[in-house]
């Protein structure tokens, strides 16, 4: 059926239990140095009942085991590290290692954030340099790096809309929002105090104007626009989006979850948003890490810089940098101290390492691999907007669900071909969507092996869909039951016998 | 460029085979008047050495050659070594959030040990899989109480965290909720008769146990006059090594912090990580990730994320919450310190903090004019009131190569000439003991006073 | 077929080729700084018939592909951190991060050797203080950290042997070395000019007193015992046979590698000892490497200290180390400057760690979890010396050979329930042995699921011996063809067609 | 003890069912006049902060804050990342030489790349896969070419490492061989008339290029006298980076060499890493282990452990070599380095060091009293005459936070008042210049001489 499937098998390893599992009494993977100060009665000083004797069910491990267990189940992991990654939305791009080096010196991993300024002028450099340049990648006036992650810039984007428009008079009601878009936007919107109004993509699968006009009446706010957007198109049209927009006294928000078809080619600010944010873990290289940290940066037009979340960080005249948090209009704080610091750094680095040539060879380079994609792949799998790409392309089931395959199933044999999978189901304007988003990390031999290998799959399809039904073969477990999980969720190991059989 | 893994052949077949004649054109889309003209004003390229110059050059403008005594929600406790040799193994840090669970059992086991750990130390029944940082949770835990209780009023004690306060404002802001706070007693703990009249028809009080001065509330007297108000309680830990000498706050509804503590670096406030745990019939208003075990098509025991109809993805604006990437390398970090801690490094480590903190408390209350105003007990963080004006002190300190505490003014007005002195693990009782000189210098005048001090506070043992 | 097999698969990766198959010309994994003085022609400078203009067929690849490719090669490897690792002779012990952590700072992994001693104290402090450590740990009274392994410590052993017995007239001609000792040791004998005289075991395994009062005449400078000996049996006799040596104008040295059923146990200088060597890649902890570097100190008897090699380091009556060269009655070296040093540092952080009671309950937990092997399995493989073991346990696959199967065999097939295996063939006097150290590194839970695992083959032999001899099952590759191998060796990769198909 | 994995239930629990009442009858086989009575008298246990606080504290007495002109077998060369991240991967590092190559692939691949690279650096047809370092990699080489051409006498050429020579004597001592050496000519080079007549029925001659005062030999002429002779030529390469842009020793029947340089710290002299590679006839006279590709039982390709039947542990005494453990976890470190810098790197390194050098010898030769006597090309590393005694003049470098090379008085007594220095890509044109003015304090009497020194330095272009 299909290709032999090339792959490596690495040697097996044993079953693993949970660590509490493993547990034995009176083993710990750490001793301590002998007390220097006199020991206190913690019952005594705390009393009774604020007293707690030890945390029941806790590990009881040595340091070996610690390593032995986490070693096994990083290998039942997949990684831009093992592979290709091409999870559209995502920019799994490569994560350097010298970041990761940068980020462990002493100073900017053990600096506290309430040292004095006079203390901490390295760290305030680092907030400030990185700022300034995400600045002038974007066009923007003004950044602030305080937000998590890119669904908490969304919201400090909206927030300072709305604290716009409210001193302007009148915070008003909506925000549109196209079909289109991620789910964080309108989950974003929510929290603002913002209703939301669809906004329905045209044939090219982008903003339809007269749409537009239609709903962007005087009660919006604004429009929150991803460009590319979610299809990998770039909107053509977006100045004067943005021009209509204005005109009815809105402001524009951008989601820059796809600046990785931009940097260094053109820029936000020149398109006429008027605040965005950007994703350090997917533009700017900073490591995923199975699910976050990552960090949502944003960045605004000048007569919007007052509104940024306090503190923000400053240079004194004499070249000092300082933080300042006497700042009247800001939104006030989404988070303690100044964000996720430790991202910041890393993605200094990355810049640094690129420079401005890099950065924008980078941006080509992610463009043209998925026009590579795309152009080997459209002749089996349906492309529902036919036209090129910018940094993803998005193809649809349509032909293979006639057979009675999804593009989860698809996604799922594409594990046994040794690929992580792209992103299923997204965009919703999509139906069976599979969205491929290479990076400029991804070589054309690897490429070749993927297209390769969706093209046999597709093959499998026609010749024996049950079979690709059943995938994957090769993991260490296969097709999880997602229903019997969420109904009656097991979240948290307790004493006694599992729930379930560990694996065999 | 290092990084570019595409030779130019290989760019130029791609280009031939994409049908496109030069890479101009792939960028066509893009109309020429929005094209960026000139390049981008930036440094670089750097290779490897200079940047670990540039940063070298940036670290040594730091408070590395310093012992602190901060915390105020960011503590300083030895990494061991095995944890970032575990969290940089490439199959951890580089994977993306577990949405093909078949190859992502690493990341969702560890994550549902997490879940457990959590769930242990606060005697919770569920925990998710992280938030962002502990005022992001503390807020969330807000906003669940709100969707729960359908009421609109919200009783913070004046001792939470005042940035986590701040945060929480921001995001209701716009919810049309309105926030009251509760001042504290002259011991530093939550004043109970205040409560008594501002938590009814409350949506939630929100404490924090070691509260912001220290002071360690008592949550199963709280919790009853919450309950009879028919409002939930929250509690917020931005220390959770207390639980392993505390008492677990089970009587609350809700428990939101911070893990930092459980070896994530201090790195200038952040990546850090938040945690949320809950009774069980709440489950289905947690916001964030949760990792559920189920089974697989030959019945073996694995883990998947769960139920995603809670979230921003599926539900988009009636989502619980608009977290996606949350803080699993943070979480996992925790996990893993956690792991080799162990039930009894878990509580040593606590002892110690325990007993470094009282000797410290103890030899500067000792001190002419120096005093340790709030009576009731604390784990590693203290107050102390100062001898002369605290930017005085804290400057003689730096000359001791020692940060020497928050000055507690920057938020509470009426504290002025106090610090919040932290006192973990790393601090010596020889760096305790300089500290301690320094404050004896500034203190020998005033005796009177300093024997009042003496007597305000001596240590309030329950059992005495 | 036997009890199913309980395993963890790991997802597949991609096959990988050789780094030099994954060129394309032009890319690098570095950039290098400006450089910062005029740049010379190398062809002006070195002249045509000096310069070469490039390395043909030298890698071409980006920083990320080396990543992915030694990383994808490191999941095909089986290591202590994977799981047990019952490596007989081999010592697989933990390998604690501590010690990686403390070998790579700035100064121990920095220092130049030829740095002046003013500027070298902190090295040479290390050197002195493990060498103390080592000393109390053996009961000698000087050692030297110059050996680079096992077998350069046994040459040096012997060539101080050979030097001391020189000085006081004649070297003599023989070294008996009994015929279970490791192949290193005639090996190590012949280098230092001496013939080896072979010296039969007894029925105990170990050295018979008659046999070696028969071959101990006065042309022979010495014995190599090996104590507790590859059986894993300790020489009960030894003080006796060290002083029957020595009665005949002998030296005793003894082969340390099994020191790990010692250490704060017994001294070999108490037994008579003269010269011994250690491995600090077995019994203290510094990690194999996938065969090296390793380290291998010698200890001596006072009288011996003259023929240590050169340097020494000492300690003036100021407390200030330094190098002493002038030693002339050295062997002199072996090896430029003063050995693997970074090994040095990690068995210093081991000892720490340690202390004298760690050290002891460690011993402890090895010669226990051998005998607890040795009590599980003892009903089903056969004991060929059938007695309490020390650090390790040998048994024979005499029953398993009836059917067809031998020792290699049933390692194989230990594979697929993802062990590794044991030492397999080793020692000599043992047809077919299965060489079991677990080292105090494997917890029961482990070795029981060993046990399992040992007991089941057992039974899939007696049910279907044809099953085993086709194993591993489960690997990346199954049974490479080593007499092809060995036929027309391929030791290098040469542009072109592979000689193999890459592995599918 | 954190690292050990057993409980004491579970040590109980194993004692019994081995049938034993307690530990110390575990010990019963060893006599009780041979058990130790006392505890060890060691340091520890220490905690991991208390370690790492010992070896820091190690470390402060140390060169670290030094820029370092050593070179002499030893080279400070930058690494990169990435290196120490791959090898720090538990499953290379904690694993055994590759016995089993089902769980082995791995390290065995990575080997055979490693042979591959050093051949090809090399010009030879075949390598091994590391032995313990240069200096036993050159004696190993030797006693390979004692065994075939079955002669016993070896030359040495006076400039090959002085610790290397020592080994050598050290390990040939008792094989009744006699060791001559040959003298340098005034350019440094090996003096070919003493050679024509010292090598006639020698076993071979070793030279080192760049040899140890850094001149760089014509091998080629050289393998012509020594070929004539029916001995062999083994060339010893202690700086292989120069291989980069240097014409590789292919006339040379063995290649022997240190490859600390390609990313192996410096680590006060190790561990490194010897790499040794001959002509394809002598292949099965190489000591060490030799990775060879073959296919498995399903025709895929794979690698093995080959030629065992060379080795001590199937041939004992009759073994090519006693060795057994090797430096594999530092041939994958090389292995690492020199994927990164590929084909484009190694070169543009290479030609950074030349050039760096040679700036620095210009420099240098231009300070009165100061000369470069060798005359003969070299790549980063040069003889240096200092205007005053040499001693004195590394004190005053020193001063400057600069180790100032090698005094070659040590090995070379003619040559009083000569340093070795080298200088590499991490010594930057400030510290060059900053060395120069310690030299130009020195150097402004006795102009005469310095004339004298520069006519005699001139470098020699081959071309010119
Ligand atoms: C288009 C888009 N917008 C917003 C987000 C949310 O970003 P984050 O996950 O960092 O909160 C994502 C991430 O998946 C995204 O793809
Ligand atoms: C008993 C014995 N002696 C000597 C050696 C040789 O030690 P090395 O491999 O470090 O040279 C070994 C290692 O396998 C051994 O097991």
């Amino acid at each position: 059926m299909g290709n032999p499937i090339r792959q490596a098998r690495p040697h097996v390893t044993r079953n693993e239990d949970l660590i509490f599992e493993r547990t034995s009494p009176g083993k710990s993977g750490v001793d301590l140095p002998p007390l220097d100060v006199p020991a206190v009665s913690a019952e005594d000083v705390l009393g009774a009942d604020l007293y707690r004797a030890d945390v029941d069910g806790f590990p009881e491990v040595s340091e070996l085991e610690v390593i032995r267990h986490y070693t096994r189940l990083s290998t039942w992991n997949y990684g831009v590290d093992t592979g290709l990654y091409p999870l559209g939305s995502c920019t799994m791009k490569y994560n350097p290692r010298i970041n990761e080096t940068v980020a462990r010196l002493d100073g900017p991993a053990t600096d506290h954030p309430y040292a004095p300024a006079s203390l901490a002028q390295g760290c305030l450099k680092i907030l400030a340099e990185t700022a300034r340049c995400l600045a002038e990648i974007t066009g923007m006036d003004a950044v602030s790096l305080q937000p998590a992650a890119g669904a908490q810039g969304e919201l400090t984007g909206i927030l300072i809309i709305r604290a716009c428009l409210a001193e302007r008079g009148d915070p008003r009601k909506f925000i549109l929002i196209p079909d289109s878009a991620h789910g964080t936007n309108p989950a974003s919107a929510t929290i603002s105090g913002y209703e939301v109004r669809n906004l329905k993509s045209n044939a090219r699968g982008c903003v339809d104007l007269a749409e537009l006009d239609r709903v962007m009446t005087d009660d919006v706010a604004g429009l929150m626009l991803t460009n590319p957007n979610t299809l990998g198109i770039f909107e053509t049209q977006i100045r004067e989006i943005a021009d209509r927009v204005h005109a009815k006294g809105g402001l524009v928000y951008m989601d820059g979850a796809n600046m990785n078809a931009l940097v260094g080619v053109a820029r936000p600010a020149d398109f006429g948003v008027d605040v965005m944010h950007l994703n350090l873990h997917k533009t700017f290289s900073t490591p995923h890490g199975g699910g976050g940290p990552g960090s949502g940066p944003v960045a605004v037009k000048k007569f919007l810089e007052p509104y940024l979340p306090t503190p923000t960080v400053e240079q004194t005249s004499e070249g000092a940098y300082r933080l300042n948090y006497n700042r009247p209009k800001s939104i006030g704080r989404v988070r303690a101290f100044y964000g996720n610091f430790g991202m910041a750094v890393r993605a200094l680095a990355y810049i640094l390492a690129n420079g401005p040539a890099g950065l924008r060879q980078t941006t080509e380079d992610a463009v043209l691999n998925a026009n590579y994609v795309l152009s080997q792949l459209k002749d089996v799998y349906d492309l529902p907007y036919d036209q090129p790409c910018m940094h993803e392309c998005v193809f649809s089931d349509r032909r293979q669900a006639a057979r009675g395959v999804r593009t989860g199933d698809i996604a799922k044999r594409l594990i046994d071909y040794g690929f992580h999978p792209y992103t299923t189901a997204f965009p919703l304007i999509v139906p069976g969507a599979l969205m491929i988003e290479p990076t400029e990390s991804a070589c054309k031999p690897e490429l070749d092996q993927f297209i390769e290998a969706l093209r046999s799959i597709a093959e499998e399809i026609e010749q024996d869909p049950e079979f690709v039904l059943k995938a994957p073969y090769t993991t260490r477990v296969r097709r999880l039951d997602e229903a019997h999980a969420a109904r009656k969720p097991v979240l948290r190991w307790r004493p006694g016998k599992p729930l379930e059989q560990p694996s065999r | 460029m290092r990084y570019l893994p595409n030779s130019p052949t290989e760019r130029a077949a791609m280009l031939e085979a994409a049908g496109h004649k030069s890479i101009d054109e792939l960028f066509a889309q893009i109309p020429e008047n929005l094209k960026l003209r000139a390049p981008l004003n930036l440094p670089g390229p750097l290779s490897e050495p200079e940047i670990l110059e540039f940063f070298r050059q940036a670290a040594s403008q730091s408070a590395k050659d310093y012992v602190s005594l901060l915390g105020a929600g960011a503590y300083s406790h030895y990494r061991p070594v095995a944890v970032d040799a575990l969290i940089s193994r490439g199959e951890f840090f580089t994977a993306y959030t577990p949405y093909q669970a078949e190859i992502a059992q690493g990341t969702l086991q560890a994550m549902f040990e997490f879940q457990t750990l959590i769930a242990q130390l606060t005697g919770m029944d569920v925990a998710n899989a992280s938030l962002y940082d502990g005022s992001t949770a503390t807020t969330e835990a807000v906003l669940m109480a709100l969707r729960i209780t359908r009421r609109n009023r919200v009783v913070l004690a004046r001792t939470l965290h005042p940035e986590y306060r701040q945060v929480l404002e921001t995001y209701v802001r716009h919810q049309d909720v309105d926030v009251v706070g509760i001042p504290y007693q002259p011991s530093g703990l939550l004043d109970l008769g205040a409560l008594e009249s501002s938590v009814k028809d409350a949506a939630a009080l929100v404490i924090q146990s070691p509260n912001f001065l220290g002071a360690i509330e008592s949550v199963h007297e709280i919790s009853e006059i919450v309950h009879r108000a028919g409002a939930l309680l929250i509690v917020t830990v931005t220390e959770p090594l207390s639980l392993g000498i505390l008492r677990p706050p089970a009587e609350a509804d809700i428990v939101a912090g911070e893990a930092q503590s459980f070896g994530v670096p201090v790195a200038f406030g952040g990546p850090y990580v938040g945690f949320l745990a809950s009774k069980e019939k709440f489950l289905r208003q947690l916001p964030g990730r949760l990792i559920g075990e189920t089974r697989d098509a030959e019945g073996r025991r694995g883990y998947v994320l769960t139920l995603a109809t809670r979230e921003q993805h599926i539900r988009r604006e009636k989502a619980t919450s608009n977290i996606c990437t949350n803080q699993s390398l943070c979480a996992l970090t925790a996990t893993i310190y956690l792991s080799l801690l162990g039930k009894k490094g878990l509580k040593a480590l606590a002892e110690h903090n325990l007993a470094k903190a009282h000797y410290a408390a103890g030899q500067l209350r000792a001190i002419p004019g120096t005093a340790t105003p709030f009576a009731a007990p604390h784990f590693n963080e203290f107050v102390v009131k100062t001898p002369v004006d605290a930017e005085v002190l804290l400057a003689a300190l730096r000359e001791e190569k020692i940060i020497g505490g928050l000055n507690l003014e920057k938020f509470f007005p009426e504290l002025k000439n106090h610090l919040l002195i932290c006192v973990t693990e790393t601090v010596s009782k020889a760096t305790i003991d300089r500290m301690t000189e320094v404050f004896r210098r500034f203190g020998t005048k005033s005796d009177s006073q300093s024997t009042a001090a003496r007597l305000s506070t001596a240590p309030v043992g329950r059992n005495s």
